[in-house]
């Protein structure tokens, strides 16, 4: 149990690497930042591994959280805040630097340290041309540090840390070429965006301490399971509303996922890493750590699925038209997260946490292939300049080819496993309640699927359309960068027999890893009579009925479908092809590629970069309109009162001059100048005159002692 | 002849103390005045160890060692001072240093 | 030491014959006399060195052979070379042509004389207060005594460690200020 | 014969000690002669050694092999006219080598050649040895003051300079000595001279070997810091030729000049005689405590006699190796006599150490011993007196900023280090 009684250390790890690239990397050379950044993850990973699995002899399967408090980092000392609990019973305000693991913080460690390993390992090939490589790798580490401080808390302050650490992170990574302009505008918007749904978080986080007088996982846990809140309780509700308001920030659901496309500004594997794996998870991740509170909030919980839904649909609309291919891979990473809160919406936070697994390498894969394609490419983002890469860099090909099986839900990579059980569970929660969002889900899938081999056909497949000049650059790519491209897709083609599902005969171990987190809410949801959601193995363990092969059958129809559709109308794309959705529908595709003209609507409502006419709304409105009652309000009323006190000075100037420098001050000088003319003689400025009288009372003592 | 009793070697410490005091108040040389100074430490001295004798214990002697530390620093300080005063002015006269007189 | 010089010196006659303290003592008064007086500051600076080592003799009349031998080589060996290396530093021609004394001189001297006659009256008056007996100190472990009143015997913390300690940082502190004053600023 | 003269004799004490003025009167003068009569043999050996250094002859002319050659120089160098340069500070001028030459003889009254073979044992001996032989740089600063003169007052400010420096690591190198005195059953050690052997007598050790090689390095920085102190090469900044003509001493001639001389190997000597004294047993024989009884007495009270008998030896060969020319003749016979006096002396030693071995004999074994003591001391300064010049026939000059960085950075820092590293091993091996 070494290591996981010192499971504190492991965010320390890479903070090391942060530390020894901050102060010293400037001096450092290539191999020395490789070593010393990769050595710390490697650690971080082995360190993880083990920890895991001491846990799992820890827990023995039992779910049971170990938790390692080190000490009280933020806290109110014995001062004690009233808190609602108990009829306002006092709480002292602690928060612990405190470590908590349970098998839902073990998935995310294991997937976190491992794909954040890979991912490092290919940076140092594609970032070694890159000015300010010990930066990049310094951020990198510190994203890690701060990742992995996210997943190991126990309370929400601890969290928050991490939460923000990530975030700061993000924002240094997305702006790492900051003398660009569209980097850094995008850094800050990612940073402002984020704001918004933190706000959200802490309110959420302070509500429940409010209420329940903790920030502990564990005692939150405990009371809300205790059954002395009814389910719909307001406050409950209320904080997990702005709990997720916080997840809809982090993980980039609507409104708030405006920031992660234009996140894509910074490097590639920045995008893998952090907008793509792992730090957009974390918003699924608080919401799946606070289960409790959800299951105890229905309404929010009917608003988590309804926003993931759209957000998964939307953003897969928005997909379909984009030509960078960085922003397909961002709006997919989008539509999938939308998938993610579907899941966690209708109860499904096994399958939700399982997509999560699954789409941490997919996506992250994908990532990857799109930076080796632009590396290869020197640099060109747009599809409509690639084609008929398939034999310049066939290991990119064949990887990402597998990437694009997996995120399409082609049996038997890992998507479909995830996916299909999140379809399966929209279908059956409640008795068929949401089915609405099934066919909205479903839709998602088959866009998918075509925008997805859209991006294959249109880089690989098609006719060669970049300039001569480009393809006679085009190369293959370095070990250090097609290695982790092999692993991620071997891990999505194998990461879904983890869940092999019952009714295809497997025995889903994942959901049974992960199941003892989520057990008393599923105990809960189906008191209040709604069985059929949660925990994906049990229930099919239980019913595994027709509908679910047809359902599989559907959604592999789906995939088929899109790729279908692509490999129509891309497979001989020449330089002057046409988008199918800009023939048959030209308005719509103006829609999509305008990306919904959300961001303009949000310059006009909300940060008044643009103008409805005269009017400025949003951030520069309210500014402009501060501004008006500034320069006309208040500053008038400072005229006059500065008028006022000038017209009071100069009277108090003509006292102050006659008065009291006269009379007083002056007058006082001059009376003591005849006392300073003796007081002068024992100053003299001589040194021997100072000795003299040193002497003289030397002389005096010795008189008085004599004479005594 | 009388023989030499504590007294003796007061008077010819109190000789040199007031020949150090004479010193420090007459010289204008700033270098002679430490000197004299060194004059004056050396009379306590002499007074401390011949009280030492009279006594008959050795805390006199202790004292005029740490006087004698005392006035090594006394003198490096001192002279430093000295030194850099010289620099500055181009004089070690001790009535030309009178920045701070009116 | 050995226990048998001890017993020797107990025996022995004691060095101390008037002739011995008043020669040092003329010389010492004279050429302290010659300290102040001299227009040449090496000449005084010599002067002072007599009088230096005539104090260093009559502390070993008084039987304190440990300070005489500090007395020689702190002052004469070490801070009387310091003032040399001084005034040869500081140059000197330009005091042959001046006045030696300051203006202040006749109230100085009319100060130390007051001081002195003050001396002779306590001395005179407090005639009781010092007898003629002299102590026989042990000579031959002077120098052990007092390390043991400085450093403390047998694990035991002398009665002066402390104040030895700081003195040491006085020293410490004075060759700072010296080499800091000193040092010339670029 | 009169009291004071018997009463003396036999005694276990110094002079001082017993309180007997005539014996130590006679010390002081067999003290200063036997000093003058080595500073001229060292300055014949100087210039004889220094020569073969180079594969020259050296003096050959005056007397056999220039056997004479220092008394022809001493006459010369008092016939001389005694030159005082314009400007000079005459008084000044005149008593700058006295203070120099009374330092450096001053120091020999404590210097013990035999444990009563000293002027006086003074409690407070080595502290009055390092006092008094700073004081001669005093003569060397007034020397170079008082002449007006460039080049001797920068000789002058460079040799304080100098002294002043190596005297610090001196001192702390003879403290670490010192600090070996004190450990024995009382705890308390002695600054005195003869106290430093008899402690090194009863711990039965050598100081040098003491806690190796703490004792080694201790006495290896005196050994190079004593050169320092001494102006000696390759320390020899005050006088270098080349950049000063001579240092303090350029303006000085003839017989002042003689004197600055004479001060500079009595220097030498006392410096050896220290590091003599705190490290190598002073008068003790080697292999006191391995060798001993009284075969071992014999054979070791034969080396006095053995080395006259080797000189007279060498005279000889001298002698035989002459050319048979007749103008050689005189100086054939000059060196026969002096190799006859030799073996005269020789013969003198070996009686005494044979018909003095036992008590009771004709002559009192305490005449043997103390033949010995001071055989033995004589003999490991003399070697000291050959390294000097070796030294400087075989290396050359520091410049000198090494030289200041030499004394302040490394034997400063290794005998500060030397000191506190036998003060822990001290505490904790009692």
């Amino acid at each position: 149990m070494l290591f996981l009684n010192h499971v504190y250390l492991l965010p320390i790890v890479p903070a090391v690497g942060a530390a020894v690239m901050f102060f010293f990397g400037r001096r450092l050379r290539k191999i020395a930042i490789d070593t010393v950044c990769i050595g710390v993850i490697v650690v971080a990973f082995l360190f993880a591994c083990v920890t895991v699995a001491e846990y799992s002899s820890f827990a023995h399967g039992t779910g049971q959280a170990f938790e390692k408090i080190v000490y009280t980092w933020l806290g109110s000392g014995d001062a004690q805040l009233a808190s609602a609990m108990n009829g306002g019973a006092h709480q002292t305000f602690n928060a612990d630097a405190g470590f908590l693991l349970d098998p839902l913080s073990c998935v995310w460690l294991l997937f976190v340290t491992g794909v954040g390993l890979l991912i490092h390992i290919y940076s140092t090939g594609y970032m070694a041309h890159e000015g300010g490589y010990y930066r990049f790798f310094g951020y990198m580490n510190l994203f890690m540090f701060f990742m992995l401080t996210l997943i190991l808390a126990n309370n929400y302050m601890m969290m928050f840390v991490g939460w923000e650490g990530v975030g700061l992170s993000s924002y240094l990574l997305i702006g790492f070429y900051f003398h660009r302009h569209s980097a850094s505008s995008a850094a800050n918007k990612a940073f402002i965006v984020n704001r918004i749904g933190d706000v959200g978080f802490v309110l959420g986080a302070l509500t429940l301490f409010y209420y329940l007088g903790s920030f502990r996982f564990t005692d939150i846990n405990a009371l809300a399971r205790s059954g002395r809140f009814s389910i719909g309780d307001p406050v409950l509700s209320a904080a997990a509303l702005l709990l997720f308001v916080g997840a809809c920030g982090k993980s980039a659901q609507l409104p708030l996922y405006v920031w992660l496309p234009d996140a894509m500004e910074g490097p590639t594997p920045v995008s893998a890493l952090i907008h793509a794996a792992t730090m957009v998870t974390a918003g699924v991740y608080m919401v799946a750590r606070s289960n409790a509170i959800f299951v105890l909030a229905p309404g929010a919980m009917k608003t988590v699925a309804i926003v993931g839904a759209l957000t998964a649909i939307f953003a897969a609309s928005m997909a379909l038209v984009q030509n960078d291919i960085k922003r397909v891979l961002a709006y997919s990473t989008i539509s999938q997260l939308g998938y993610m809160f579907l899941a966690l919406g209708v109860g499904a936070f096994a399958a939700g946490v399982f997509h999560v697994f699954t789409h941490a390498f997919f996506k992250a894969l994908l990532f990857l292939g799109s930076g080796s394609i632009i590396q290869a490419m020197s640099g060109e983002q747009d599809m409509r300049n690639m084609g008929g890469l398939k034999d310049k860099i066939p290991t990119t090909h064949w990887t990402m080819f597998v990437g694009t099986l997996a995120i399409a839900g082609i049996f038997p990579f890992a998507g479909f496993f995830s996916k299909d059980a999140i379809l399966w569970q929209t279908w059956t929660s409640e008795g068929g309640a949401y089915r609405i969002l099934w066919f909205v889900g479903y839709a998602t899938a088959m866009m998918t699927a075509f925008y997805m081999f859209r991006l294959m056909y249109l880089t690989f497949y098609s006719r060669v359309r970049m300039s001569p000049a480009i393809r006679d650059k085009v190369h293959g790519l370095s070990k250090s960068m097609t290695a982790p491209l092999v692993i991620l897709a071997l891990c999505s083609l194998g990461a879904g027999w983890l869940s092999w599902p019952q009714s295809l005969g497997g025995s889903a171990r994942f959901e049974h890893f992960v199941e003892p987190v989520f057990a008393h809410e599923a105990v809960v949801l189906e008191h209040a009579g709604k069985s059929g959601q949660v925990s994906a193995g049990e229930k099919e363990a239980q019913h595994t009925d027709k509908a679910e092969y047809l359902l599989m059958i559907l959604s592999l129809a789906a995939g088929a479908a899109g790729w279908g559709v692509a490999h129509n109308a891309y497979r001989n794309a020449g330089k002057d092809y046409a988008e199918p959705i800009a023939q048959k529908l030209p308005r719509l595709y103006g829609l999509l590629y305008n990306k919904w003209f959300v961001d303009e609507t949000y310059d006009y409502v909300f940060t008044g970069r643009r103008k409805l006419g005269n009017v400025t709304l949003g951030a520069l409105g309210v500014g402009e309109a501060a501004s008006w009652f500034d320069t006309k309000i208040v500053d008038s009323a400072i005229n006059d009162v500065g008028w006022v006190t000038r017209a009071a000075s100069t009277l108090s100037a003509w006292f102050d001059r006659w008065i009291v420098d006269g009379l007083a001050v002056r007058g006082i000088a001059y009376l003591t100048l005849p006392f300073a003319y003796v007081a002068r003689l024992f100053e003299w400025g001589l040194v021997q005159w100072y000795a003299l009288i040193m002497v003289a009372g030397l002389i005096g003592f010795g008189v008085y002692y004599v004479w005594k | 002849m009388v023989p030499i009793s504590t007294l003796h070697y007061l008077i010819v410490a109190a000789a040199l103390f007031v020949l150090g005091v004479v010193g420090v108040l007459t010289r204008r040389n700033l270098v002679v005045i430490l000197m004299s100074i060194e004059l004056i430490l050396n009379a306590v001295n002499l007074n401390l160890v011949a009280f030492s004798r009279m006594w008959g214990n050795l805390h006199g002697q202790v004292f005029s060692i740490f006087i004698t530390a005392d006035a090594a620093a006394e003198a490096a300080a001192g002279l430093g001072i000295l030194i850099a005063f010289f620099r500055n002015k181009e004089t070690v006269n001790v009535d030309e240093i009178d920045l701070l007189k009116w | 030491m050995n226990s048998a010089i001890n017993a020797t010196n107990a025996t022995m006659a004691p060095v101390a014959t008037p002739y011995f303290f008043y020669g040092l003592a003329t010389l010492a008064i004279v050429s302290a006399f010659l300290v102040i007086t001299r227009r040449n500051v090496v000449h005084s600076a010599l002067a002072l060195i007599v009088t230096l080592l005539s104090v260093a003799g009559l502390y070993l009349m008084l039987y304190a052979p440990f300070v005489a031998g500090v007395q020689i080589i702190v002052y004469a060996g070490g801070v009387m070379v310091l003032f040399l290396f001084v005034i040869m530093l500081v140059n000197i021609d330009r005091s042959y042509k001046e006045k030696r004394f300051s203006g202040l001189w006749p109230i100085g001297l009319a100060a130390a004389s007051a001081l002195f006659t003050l001396f002779l009256f306590a001395f005179i008056k407090g005639r009781a207060l010092f007898p003629d007996r002299m102590m026989l100190l042990p000579e031959s472990s002077n120098t052990q005594q007092i390390a043991g009143l400085l450093y403390g015997d047998a694990g035991k913390m002398g009665q002066y460690t402390f104040a030895f300690e700081i003195a040491s940082l006085l020293l410490l502190v004075a060759i700072l200020a010296a080499v800091v004053m000193t040092k010339k600023r670029a | 014969m009169p009291d004071f003269v018997t009463s003396y004799l036999g005694s276990t004490l110094t002079p001082g000690e017993a309180g007997n003025q005539f014996w130590a009167l006679v010390y002081v003068f067999v003290i200063f002669a036997g000093v003058s009569l080595a500073v001229m043999s060292m300055n014949w050996l100087e210039r004889k050694a220094l020569a073969h250094f180079q594969i020259r002859l050296g003096p050959m002319r005056t007397g056999p092999h220039g056997l004479l050659q220092p008394i022809a120089d001493a006459i010369k160098l008092l016939l001389k006219e005694d030159i005082i340069p314009a400007g000079a500070d005459r008084f000044v001028f005149w008593v700058a080598p006295l203070i120099g030459l009374l330092a450096a003889f001053t120091v020999y009254t404590v210097i013990p050649f035999g444990p009563s073979q000293a002027v006086s044992d003074m409690n407070i001996g080595i502290l009055f040895m390092l006092g008094v032989s700073s004081l001669g740089v005093l003569g060397v600063v007034v020397a170079g003051w008082a002449s007006n003169s460039n080049y001797p007052l920068i000789g002058a400010l460079r040799s304080s300079a100098q002294m002043v420096s190596y005297e610090v690591a001196m001192g702390l190198a003879v403290v670490s000595a010192i600090l070996m005195t004190s450990l024995n059953e009382t705890g308390t050690g002695t600054l005195s001279m003869i106290g430093i052997v008899r402690a090194q007598q009863e711990q039965g050790v050598w100081f040098i070997f003491k806690f190796f090689p703490l004792g080694l390095i201790a006495f290896i920085v005196f050994a190079i810091a004593m050169v320092a102190e001494t102006n000696r090469a390759p320390f020899d900044m005050a006088e270098a030729e080349s950049e000063l003509t001579a240092g303090y001493h350029t303006e000085y001639s003839g017989l002042r000049w003689s004197l600055f001389m004479l001060a500079e190997y009595a220097a030498m000597i006392s410096v050896s005689s220290i590091a003599v004294t705190l490290w190598l047993g002073g008068w003790m024989r080697p292999f006191s405590r391995l060798l001993r009884g009284s075969a071992w007495d014999l054979i070791f009270s034969l080396f006095p006699a053995v080395t006259f008998m080797g000189l007279a030896a060498v005279a000889f060969v001298g002698v035989v190796r002459m050319p048979r020319r007749s103008d050689f003749k005189v100086q054939k016979i000059g060196l026969a006599v002096f190799g006859w006096l030799l073996g005269f002396i020789a013969l003198m030693l070996l009686i005494i150490a044979i018909a003095g071995r036992s008590n009771g004999a004709a002559i009192p074994s305490t005449v043997n011993q103390s033949i010995g003591y001071i055989y033995w001391f004589l003999l490991k300064v003399a070697v000291f007196m050959y390294l000097f010049i070796w030294y400087r026939a075989t290396w050359p000059r520091y410049r000198f900023d090494q030289l200041m960085r030499v004394g302040w950075k490394v034997l400063l820092p290794i005998s500060l280090t030397v000191l506190v590293a036998t003060a822990i091993v001290g505490i904790l091996l009692s």
